[in-house]
């Protein structure tokens, strides 16, 4: 299993497509910095066609003035959690 | 170390203000050794060499990322290594490599050693998890 | 020299980097000048205008907040386009400040009426 | 310890920053320690490889030709993926080196296969 | 009249968009950098479709292999008269 | 100057090997000169201060580029700004801003001056023309 770090806003299309098809559905991608814009509402309907589990790093998710409805987020801790649980990280800036 | 305790190696690819990313490496490594993990390397890279300058001066409101790493360093005993042929290119010198290129001052803060890209892979292959910070062109 | 006008064009989001501050403050620059300054913000930079920013946990200033200020230096209109307030889905009353949302012709018209465009 | 893998993965056009250099910085110097190294260009990394390259006037070196070099450092094969090559229109044989093009499926296989992965 | 110039690859829609509604019929867009990816022969078309006339900086172009077929070029020295030519200059990247 | 020659100011946004347009900013500057205009000032911000640096050191075999803009400064008698603010936040002091950080040594190289982005204002109030050079978020 392998966590995929996206930290790129919506207007940055490509980024994410690679990112997408990259992703197994085993799978976690975890939206930080500015991949966080992913989560205001226009883009929700595109970011639930990723077949894997989403998660967002709330600290950035709330600098930006994005609202947090139904989605799963973690603290910089939970973070490292999730890192310690996928053998391998991928980042994709 | 805790049980189930896990080696980790950082790259940071940016420099503070270039992308948010200088910041969230700083705070991952923080939150890593909050767990009780342990870091064995941080390595800076690319424009990434500049989190370690000596010279960078933040206005007292703005956030000081080199004087943190320097911090967490102190506390934590972390290697952190900037890579050479990076840094010399972007003028990050430490005291021998300013006399190697015939420069009157060098920058490189306490704390940081440059050495080669051999010390990215020799980290990786200690470290249970490698992970980068990037975020520019 | 009669007074010049500067259009200053960020389009980049408020945290990923330096570049929507550093717009700012040319902005400010020129409006301490006693020039005609006009800020448009393009693409991610109308996510500079989200209202409820809170950046405590991530060690920057809330830019939004800076945006508040720029009546104070007689910047007293923000411009966007339609374009890019349909790329995030977002609506103009919406945002802090509520900028002025100009669809192609109106972007090249105000691009014309400047001497100046500096881009960040 | 056992030879680990590395997956080098570099998406940026060779000369709009220094970063399709520094990535292959990073893979040979993956290959110097014996590790087994795989090269991924996706994206704009596979305008790396269009060949005719001329960079004597803006002063760079010229990049396709340091990546002819990779088969020296024991580096045989280059990854793109379909997805890539559509994006600009290319075909992998028309390339140099000739990548291989992989689709998700082997994409997502690449990376499984890898024990730690680099994004420069 | 305005001077667009423009330096990213046509992976960044976002910028290449956004530059196309701000180009007035009567203005100029170079292309440096990556920005000459645009002449790739995929993307030909779609730069077609810009109102204004087109032209690309020549060492930029050259040094990426892209071809020349068809397009107006110019050296850096041209790359100046363009831009005494024309009475303002907007930057997009 | 000739006729109809023109008065240029030119931002510099990004540093060597961050961008591309860190050459093409000298590039231009040098076809500016070459076609008969003046170039009343240039302006180094964001990221761009690191042109600026004197540590920069170059393999042999690779431009040095804050070296080429003080040699064409020397030659055409260039002023050569570095915004302030983006500078010291950024490790590039001169000796007074060293003094004032409280810092050992100082890194401005020779031919660039520390100044505020009022300078940048006052250089497009007396130019025909301002083009800025930039490539990074």
């Amino acid at each position: 299993m392998t966590l995929h770090i996206l930290n790129t806003s919506p207007s940055d299309r490509n980024t994410f497509l690679s990112c997408s098809h990259a992703l197994a559905e085993e799978d976690v991608l975890l939206l930080i910095e500015d991949g966080t814009y992913w989560l205001l509402p226009h883009h929700r309907a595109e970011l639930a066609r990723i077949p894997a589990r989403v998660v967002a790093l709330s600290p950035d998710r709330q600098a930006r003035g994005i609202e947090a409805e139904n989605l799963i987020e973690v603290d910089d801790a939970g973070f490292v959690e999730l890192t310690v649980k996928h053998e391998r990280v991928v980042s994709w800036f | 170390m805790v049980q189930g305790s896990m080696i980790y190696t950082l790259v940071v690819h940016s420099a503070p203000y270039q992308s948010a990313s200088a910041g969230t490496a700083l705070r991952f490594a923080r939150a890593v050794l909050a767990a009780g993990h342990s870091i064995h390397r941080v390595f800076f890279y690319r424009d990434g060499v500049h989190n370690a300058s000596a010279l960078v001066s933040p206005p007292r409101d703005e956030q000081n990322i080199p004087a943190q790493w320097q911090q967490l360093a102190q506390e934590h005993d972390l290697d952190m290594v900037v890579c050479i042929a990076a840094a010399v290119r972007r003028g990050v010198l430490d005291a021998a490599e300013a006399k190697r290129y015939e420069k009157a001052n060098h920058n490189l803060a306490d704390g940081f050693e440059l050495s080669g890209l051999g010390q990215l892979i020799e980290a990786g292959l200690q470290s249970d998890r490698v992970i980068t910070f990037g975020g520019q062109r | 020299m009669s007074q010049k006008s500067v259009l200053v064009i960020c389009r980049k989001a408020p945290y990923g980097s330096s570049a929507a501050r550093e717009a700012l403050d040319i902005a400010l620059s020129g409006a301490v000048f006693d020039l005609q300054v006009s800020l448009l913000l393009l693409d991610d930079a109308v996510l500079q205008l989200l209202p409820g920013q809170n950046t405590g946990l991530i060690g920057e200033k809330n830019l939004n907040a800076m945006l508040g200020a720029l009546p104070l230096y007689d910047i007293d209109q923000v411009y966007t386009s339609l374009q890019s307030l349909a790329l995030h889905g977002l609506e103009a009353q919406r945002l802090e400040p509520s900028p002025i949302a100009l669809d192609s012709i109106e972007l090249q018209a105000l691009i014309k009426r400047h001497d100046m465009v500096l881009t960040v």
